[in-house]
């Protein structure tokens, strides 16, 4: 489905990504690990075209790199910011009209915004205030459902568990499982190394810029010292 | 017991019709670490905001030493001696790093809006700031501007603009989110340090955190405490488990 | 009596016209929450550019021809000048249309010279539709009021209608985001600054016979429109279309009441000095509201910021 | 990075000023000792005078808007107040003869501007913004009505004239020459500046970024977002105000034009111009827009276009305004590497500036085609006269512009390239890269 | 010998250019044609006209004033805004008497607020225009004299010459006929007016049979537009409602009833010299007009004082030759520069757009057409002026 190769990227002069390798399958849940600021994050900006990518970027055996945003987006790759992007002055309902693409109907793809309100009762409860005033965690929901909504085929989660309670958290879990089961791939960049071993199919941990490792939870639970230099202190 | 350092009495806050925090009392003593914790929305950043002044309260007291904080500005409360960190990072973001700090030591310095003293003048102000960016270690980061940070980095700066005032009663809000175990632990013995013999007031969804630092654990259920005590007792608490903590506790250790 | 039936269908009328600027400052203003000191600007190139056409075409061709030139250099403007300023801010975005309004002012005045321009109202709408005692309403006006009238209603539509107020609105703020979602951002900020600008134009081009087309026309309407839609509340197009017509009236009012400020100092007790050359407050004793007009929406407004400062419609803050 | 922390430290030992920090000040007061010497027509004084007063002037607006953060579109207000105030005390001076000397007159200039600001800033400074802005322009729009209506203080359109020479004789001059008044609105200038300056490093200063950066954040810091707007609003209106007075020194009379909007709007184009990030973009920007205006409406009729265009440019490619650009070679030169840039800045900018000429050139042909009087079709442009209906003049036109940019954009790619190497520490300068 | 510089300190840019350029054009053109052409000053020193920007800003017609005088100028004509000719005596005066050794004289040729060869007048100034008060004389003795005005209307801008027009018109039509009745006396903001439609129906509402106007510019166009179309029928007096633009714009619906008073009559023309200087001034600046001839009298009249004063440099001399001096007015009749206040005396004109003349203006088919000639208007007209002569 997705196919990163060699991919690199720059803030300015910072050369952040130094040639990343992913690849993704239908219906795979593939958790991105790593230290803070190693660049998960930049890899799904630069997957997404919002920073500029230097490489291959294939999806669907389509190269999207140097494409823009809305038409990667058009495509079927779904992104969720890590921080969020509440859009302030739009209710909540409103936030996930927008994740609708355009000309998408409400419904029409596997998602509507129903099974959304049903999934986290929060944002029923919440749907038509302003969202920006949500508590952080229906704000990480709001988010979710909004990219979800669009239907795409390819989603990049990024931290979806921040600043969401235990409940909240297993709640996330299935939903991830649930997205899978319809056979839409999934790029999770986590923090919690237990959701990602206990969900993910294949795991990818970042340093400096580059992978490090690549494998299954088994692998990774076995590899002591990967997750000794590149996970924990 | 002395005079509480925070007491809170029938607290209550609604949004037009939707009342958020529905009565909440809670007595926080002298340089005790106390978490709040509650699943989403239950209204435990609502009672921060409440407590520092960000939103008027509907009804009830916030007593702070000892004296009502009720209609006092932000800046007021802060001047009384009360910080606090915010859960979506809310920071100087044009400023460099080291001016952020700098300008959360101003107040507490004493320097007030006095236009007569040089801030790069004072040495106190400089080496204070850079201790603070030693502890939180951004020392490297000193001269970039506060934006260009990795997130996580901005909530370290964050915590390091909240603790740098040096108040006496500190409020955290998820300082921990979005990082990863290493930086996560070093917070947490960073907080720990910087808020030796002072209150400590958190909202945290990681346990691991909550139980490592917290003396004493409130837990907030759609705007009432439903429990309040010792780590230990409120793990016990069935309530707490089926409100809260769920199955969850166990995937975290 | 008749005086005010009059006035009311004038205020109405200019009104109107403020209402016509300042529906598309809204659309940009709300869109790239920067004011857009050229906005008058387009009002007058549609008002010289329909002045022009109106001289082979005739004026309804003008009317036709001249807002969508007006409509395409904005989107002109938007394409290759403010979307490479938005990265830098707002306050570059406003000095760049600062400069923008100089530089139009300046090049109408390259072309066409600093002479008023002899732009009339066609010949059909050239008569009094009706009077009221003694004086005439022309059909134009008329005419006129019919028109904005039909741009609000499509305006209403499109903003309520569709989904493109709310890209907008979310643009403000996270445009990255917005694009993340799939909706092609710049295209509809590209087309949002074409159709407020092409709206300016309109106005241009019906206003020029009446207001006169002459390089000044841009800066006298200038601020004017801002302090309209500030009032009204930004983003709002009901604010807009009120507080246009409250500043039509108000104005109208003002210009042809006879009211004395020395009517008021005497009612504080004040008597008249004798020799004015003396007394400070000379200029009161021979003030009257029509001369002070022109200021009362400055002075509205900044009431209105101080005690409401999100306008009368608005949402959020100006 | 360590070595920045050295830095600031090395700040903070400093018991007084570094050499740094003073320098520049030195040079300056030397650099306007000596100015007149070189240029000592009274015409030249005069544009002196009038490049000062911007400096003052633009200077306080940027208290406003590059430090705090506030756009303001009534700024003119400040100054003009404070000027017409000081025009009546010089009448006043000289009605009853009060023994007060000239050069003190510009304090009370500030200090009624400062009176002005604390009322209107009182309310106005609440919020930050568009509301501001809006107040802003609403006050200016409101004073400058007011000068034609309250004619008894503002003189009406006539303006408030008055003579400087009836103060009291300060060591011996009473200001009659042009050059004295000079020396005088220099040394207020190099004052306030320094003042403004200094301003800007105290904690108030410092706040006031904070506020415009993010003003709840700084209200948890213990400081009331609005006060700091406030104290710095009333510092601007100080300074203007000062600007005023001297104003009122150097021209003797103050008109309802120095209250216009147009004044407000023309200021905030010259601090933008300037560069609002620095500090001393602001004196950038009077000084190159004076010399612009004085001297470009000398030589061309379509002065305006160009400067309309210029503004445009400079938001365009140089949002940091002329200081910004200063400012991006100090790595470079940090690095002792600008000669590097010299070559390639020559190949490009060269012949930029031949393209620019020739594209003037050709709005002036234009011009001079469609507005001069038929018959005399002979104009001068760049010192040589020739005739505007020929068609050579067109052919030379069109040739520089289309050549000059050709070959800009030719150098371009070459400039860009040396440019990130003269800026990444440890590149190598190739060979060829500089002339 | 070196050039007689006479300095131009109008508005070559901004709003107010047309009529700074204008103007220019007509100085020129006198200068070439009537004093250069004819052999020039003092047996063959040519005049110099030097156009300066002033941008219809005090400010920035002081610097002008300096930049003039450091060009070693002696002589500088002005005309737009009485505001700018106050700040310039103003700075002429002081000038004169710090700098005795480059003394310059001030020719008003178009700024009429009486104050200025009143309480304001000074030594260095002279008025060649007629004041705002002579031309209401003059207009006001034309609506006297007809029956079919009973009630006159009053508007104008609201600063000094607006009023000053006002203040003229209700003391003279007082003073001459008490049975005219003023339905109306008002002011409106200068330049901010947009739409002047309800100070057109209070117009017609008062039942006025005229209107008088000292408006100019934009405000002028506005205003006359919409007292015609809200139904007006009567005659409307104004002082500058031609050209730049104006006559055009007002086309037909003018004709017949914008009135102008000025001095110098263009049709008809008092000699076949005055048609051929007109012809040939419209041949070289086909989108100028010969908007205000007295520049014409400014020319010649500095041209007879300098070559009486048989000095160009020193102007106190030519000062004195000025004053006083007696001469043909080139558009018909004499001129005469009276010495205690400097304000020209001449025959002023009540002047009415129509088409169809033989000097149009705008390049449209309109122009203006004398209806009634003034002689010698208020040559008694008393002055506050004490002038301190040197
Ligand atoms: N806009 C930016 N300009 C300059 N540098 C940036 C910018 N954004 C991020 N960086 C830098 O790029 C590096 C990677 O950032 P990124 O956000 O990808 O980290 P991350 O892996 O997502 O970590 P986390 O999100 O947990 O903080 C960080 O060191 C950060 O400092
Ligand atoms: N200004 C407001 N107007 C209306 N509703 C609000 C406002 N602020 C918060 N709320 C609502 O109050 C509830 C509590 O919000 P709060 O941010 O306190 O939750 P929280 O306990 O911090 O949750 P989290 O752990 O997810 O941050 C939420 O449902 C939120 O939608
Ligand atoms: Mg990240
Ligand atoms: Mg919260």
């Amino acid at each position: 489905m997705l196919e990163v190769n060699d991919l690199h990227a720059y803030y300015g002069k910072s050369h952040i990504l130094q040639g990343v390798n992913i690849e993704i399958k239908e219906g795979e849940i593939v958790a991105l690990l790593g230290r803070n600021g190693v660049g998960r994050s930049t890899t799904c900006k630069a997957v997404m075209g919002e920073v500029p990518p230097v490489g291959s970027v294939k999806f669907k055996g389509q190269e999207i790199a140097g494409k823009k945003a809305f038409e990667i987006a058009n495509l079927g790759i779904g992104y969720v910011p890590e921080n969020r992007d509440i859009f302030p002055g739009l209710t909540t309902r409103q936030n996930l009209i927008l994740g609708l693409k355009p000309g998408q109907k409400d419904g029409a793809g596997r998602w509507s915004m129903q099974d959304m309100f049903n999934m986290f009762e929060n944002l029923e409860r919440r749907a038509d205030v302003e969202a920006s005033v949500l508590s952080g965690g229906e704000q990480q929901m709001l988010t979710m459902c909004r990219t979800l909504i669009g239907d795409p085929d390819l989603v990049m989660i990024d931290e979806p568990t921040e600043g969401l309670s235990p409940q909240m958290v297993q709640r996330v879990a299935e939903l991830l499982q649930e997205i899978a089961r319809r056979g839409i791939a999934t790029l999770l960049v986590e923090q919690k190394l237990a959701i990602a071993l206990d969900i993910a199919h294949r795991i990818y941990v970042m340093g400096h810029g580059k992978v490090v490792f690549e494998g299954t939870p088994e692998e990774l639970k076995s590899r002591d010292d990967v997750r000794k230099e590149w996970l924990e202190v | 017991m002395t005079v509480p350092a925070l007491q809170l009495e029938g607290l209550r806050k609604s949004f037009g019709k939707t009342e958020i925090i529905r009565g909440v009392d809670l007595s926080i003593g002298r340089s005790e670490r106390h978490a709040i914790i509650g699943p989403n929305g239950a209204g435990k950043s609502t009672l921060f905001n409440l407590i520092t002044g960000r939103f008027p309260q509907t009804s009830g007291k916030v007593r702070l030493h000892g004296h009502d904080l009720a209609g006092m500005a932000p800046f007021e409360i802060n001047r009384r001696g009360l910080s606090r960190s915010f859960q979506i990072t809310n920071i100087f973001s044009n400023m460099t790093v080291f001016e952020n700090v700098r300008c959360s030591l101003l107040w507490s310095q004493g320097y007030k809006y006095s236009f007569w003293n040089m801030v790069s003048r004072s040495r106190e102000l400089t080496e204070g700031a850079m201790e603070i960016l030693e502890q939180i270690n951004l020392t490297s980061r000193a001269q970039l501007p506060a934006g260009v940070l990795s997130y996580a980095e901005q909530r370290a700066l964050e915590i390091g603009i909240t603790i740098a005032g040096g108040a006496d009663v500190i409020m955290l809000d998820e300082p921990t989110a979005g990082m990863s175990h290493s930086e996560t632990d070093y917070i947490v013995e960073l907080i720990r340090k910087v808020t030796e013999n002072k209150t400590l007031i958190m909202v945290e969804h990681d346990m691991g955190v909550v139980f490592g630092l917290a003396d004493y654990i409130s837990v907030l259920v759609y705007g009432e405490i439903i429990a309040t005590g010792r780590p230990e007792e409120v793990r016990a608490n069935p309530k707490v488990q089926e409100a809260y903590l769920g199955a969850a506790l166990e995937a975290e250790h | 009596m008749d005086l005010v039936v009059i006035n009311l269908i004038d205020g109405l009328f200019y009104g109107l016209l403020l209402f016509m600027l300042s529906s598309g400052l809204t659309l940009i203003f709300s869109m790239m929450g920067v004011l857009n000191f050229a906005h008058a600007s387009f009002y007058m190139l549609g008002a010289y550019f329909a002045y022009q056409i109106s001289m082979y075409l005739g004026f309804w061709m003008g009317l036709l021809i001249a807002p969508l030139i007006v409509g395409i250099a904005g989107a002109g403007v938007e394409r290759y000048g403010l979307r490479r300023v938005h990265q830098y801010g707002h306050v570059p975005e406003l000095i760049f249309t600062f400069g923008l309004a100089l530089l139009i002012e300046e090049l109408v005045k390259f072309f066409w010279g600093n002479n008023l321009m002899a732009y009339q109202e066609p010949e059909i709408l050239k008569f009094a539709l009706f009077s009221v005692g003694a004086n005439a309403v022309p059909a134009y006006k008329v005419f006129m009021i019919f028109t904005s009238i039909a741009i609000f209603v499509g305006l209403l539509y499109v903003l309520t209608r569709t989904r493109v107020g709310m890209i907008i609105q979310a643009a403000l703020s996270y445009p990255r985001t917005v694009e993340a979602l799939g909706h092609n951002v710049p295209l509809v900020f590209m087309g949002v600054f074409g159709v407020g600008t092409a709206l300016a134009g309109v106005a241009g081009v019906l206003a020029g016979p009446v207001l006169g087309t002459f390089p000044g026309m841009a800066f006298v309407l200038g601020s004017i429109v801002f302090v309209t839609i500030v009032i009204g509340g930004l983003g709002s197009l009901w604010g807009a279309l009120a507080a246009s017509l409250l500043l039509g009236w108000l104005t109208t009012f003002a210009a042809s009441s006879s009211f004395q400020f020395a009517d008021l100092l005497n009612f504080f007790g004040m008597t008249r000095p004798e020799d004015m050359s003396e007394s400070y407050l000379r200029d009161l004793w021979s003030l009257t509201l029509p001369q002070i007009g022109p200021i009362l929406p400055y002075i509205l407004m900044v009431l209105i910021l101080v005690f409401r400062p999100y306008g009368l419609f608005g949402k959020r803050d100006v | 990075m360590t070595d920045t922390y050295q830095k600031t430290a090395t700040v903070t030992k400093a018991p007084v000023f570094s050499m740094a920090q003073v320098a520049p000040w030195v040079i300056a007061v030397i650099f306007l000792m000596v100015l007149p010497i070189a240029f000592g027509s009274n015409s030249a004084i005069t544009i002196m005078n009038q490049m000062m007063i911007t400096i003052v002037f633009a200077l306080s607006y940027n208290m406003l808007l590059g430090q705090g953060g506030m756009l303001s579109f009534g700024h003119a207000v400040y100054m003009g107040v404070g000027g017409f105030f000081c025009m009546h005390l010089m009448n006043i001076v000289e009605a009853n003869e009060l023994p007060i000397p000239l050069p003190v007159l510009p304090i009370f200039g500030g200090l009624f501007g400062l009176g002005l600001a604390t009322i209107v800033g009182s309310f106005s400074t609440r919020k930050a913004g568009t509301v501001f802005a809006m107040i802003s322009l609403g006050i200016g729009e409101l004073i400058a009505a007011c000068s034609v209506i309250i004619v008894a203080f503002f003189g009406g359109e006539e303006g408030m004239p008055g003579d400087r020479t009836y103060f009291l004789p300060f060591f011996g001059t009473e200001f009659l020459r042009q050059i004295e008044v000079y020396y005088l609105i220099a040394f207020w200038t190099v004052l306030s500046a320094l003042l403004m300056y200094l301003f800007s490093r105290t904690p108030v200063g410092r706040m006031a970024n904070a506020v415009r950066d993010n003003p709840e954040r700084a209200e948890f810091l213990g400081y009331s977002a609005r006060w700091v707007r406030f104290f710095s609003f009333c510092g601007a209106g100080f300074f203007a105000g000062i600007a005023g007075g001297l104003f009122a020194i150097n021209y003797e009379i103050l008109t309802e034009t120095n209250l216009s909007t147009t004044q407000s709007g023309i200021i905030l184009l010259i601090t933008f111009l300037g560069g609002v990030g620095f500090f001393f973009g602001p004196i950038l920007g009077a000084i190159a827009f004076t010399l612009l205006q004085s001297v470009l409406s000398l030589q061309s009729e379509i002065w305006q276009l160009y400067l309309g265009a210029l503004f445009l440019a400079t938001v365009m490619f140089f949002p940091g305004g002329l200081a910004g650009v200063l400012m991006m070679h100090v790595p470079a030169a940090r690095m002792g590497r600008l000669g590097w840039l010299v070559g390639p800045y020559l190949r490009t900018i060269l012949p930029a500036l031949i393209g620019i000429a020739g594209l003037a050139a050709l709005m002036e042909l234009l011009f001079h085609v469609r507005h001069s009087a038929t018959g005399d079709t002979d104009m001068t442009l760049f010192w040589v006269t020739f005739d505007s209906h020929s068609i050579l003049p067109w052919i030379v036109a069109i040739v520089a512009t289309v050549g000059g940019i050709w070959l800009a954009r030719q150098g371009a790619p070459k400039l860009r390239e040396t440019w990130h190497r003269a800026n990444t520490p440890g590149a190598a300068k190739t060979t060829g890269g500089a002339a | 010998a070196e050039n007689v510089k006479i300095a131009f300190i109008d508005p070559l840019s901004g709003p107010f250019a047309t009529t700074g350029t204008n103007g220019l054009a007509e100085f020129q053109f006198a200068a070439e044609e009537l004093v250069n052409k004819k052999g020039g000053v003092l047996g063959g020193t040519n005049f110099e006209v030097i156009g300066l920007d002033n941008k219809m800003d005090g400010k920035e017609s002081l610097i002008n004033l300096q930049v003039a005088i450091d060009q070693g100028v002696h002589y500088i004509v002005q005309g737009n805004s009485s505001g700018i000719a106050h700040a310039l005596t103003e700075a002429v005066n002081k000038h004169n008497r710090r700098n005795p050794d480059s003394q310059v004289l001030f020719l008003n040729y178009s700024a009429v607020d009486p104050a200025l060869t009143n309480e304001k007048c000074n030594f260095w100034h002279f008025r060649f225009d007629a004041n705002a008060d002579i031309k209401m004389d003059a207009l006001t003795d034309v609506i006297v004299q007809n029956d079919a005005i009973n009630k006159v209307y009053l508007i104008g801008q609201d600063y000094s010459f607006g009023k000053a027009v006002a203040a003229a018109a209700e003391r003279d039509l007082g003073a001459k006929k008490n049975t005219v009745e003023i339905v109306g006396n008002e002011l409106h903001p200068i330049g901010k007016v947009k739409d002047f439609t309800p100070y057109a129906r209070k117009i017609v509402a008062s039942g006025a049979d005229a209107v008088i106007t000292g408006n100019w510019g934009s405000d002028m166009v506005g205003l006359g537009k919409a007292i015609i179309e809200a139904g007006f029928k009567g005659p409307i007096y104004t002082y500058y409602a031609a050209s730049n633009g104006i006559t055009r714009t007002f086309g037909e619906a003018g004709a017949g009833t914008i009135n102008l008073v000025g001095e110098g009559s263009i049709n008809p023309s008092s000699s076949p010299e005055v048609d051929e200087y007109i012809a040939a001034f419209e041949a070289k600046y086909p989108d100028h007009d010969i908007a205000q001839p007295r520049i014409v009298n400014v020319i010649r009249m500095l041209a007879m004082a300098i070559d009486e004063a048989g000095t160009a440099t020193d102007v106190a001399k030519v000062a004195s030759a000025l004053e006083g001096m007696e001469a043909d007015n080139f558009w018909g009749g004499k001129i005469k520069m009276r010495e205690q206040d400097h304000q020209a005396i001449q025959d002023v004109y009540v002047m009415q757009q129509t088409a169809g003349v033989k000097h149009t203006l705008d390049n449209s088919e309109f122009g203006l057409e004398t209806v009634v000639k003034v002689e010698n208007a208020s040559a008694d007209m008393p002055t506050t002026c004490e002038m301190e002569r040197p």
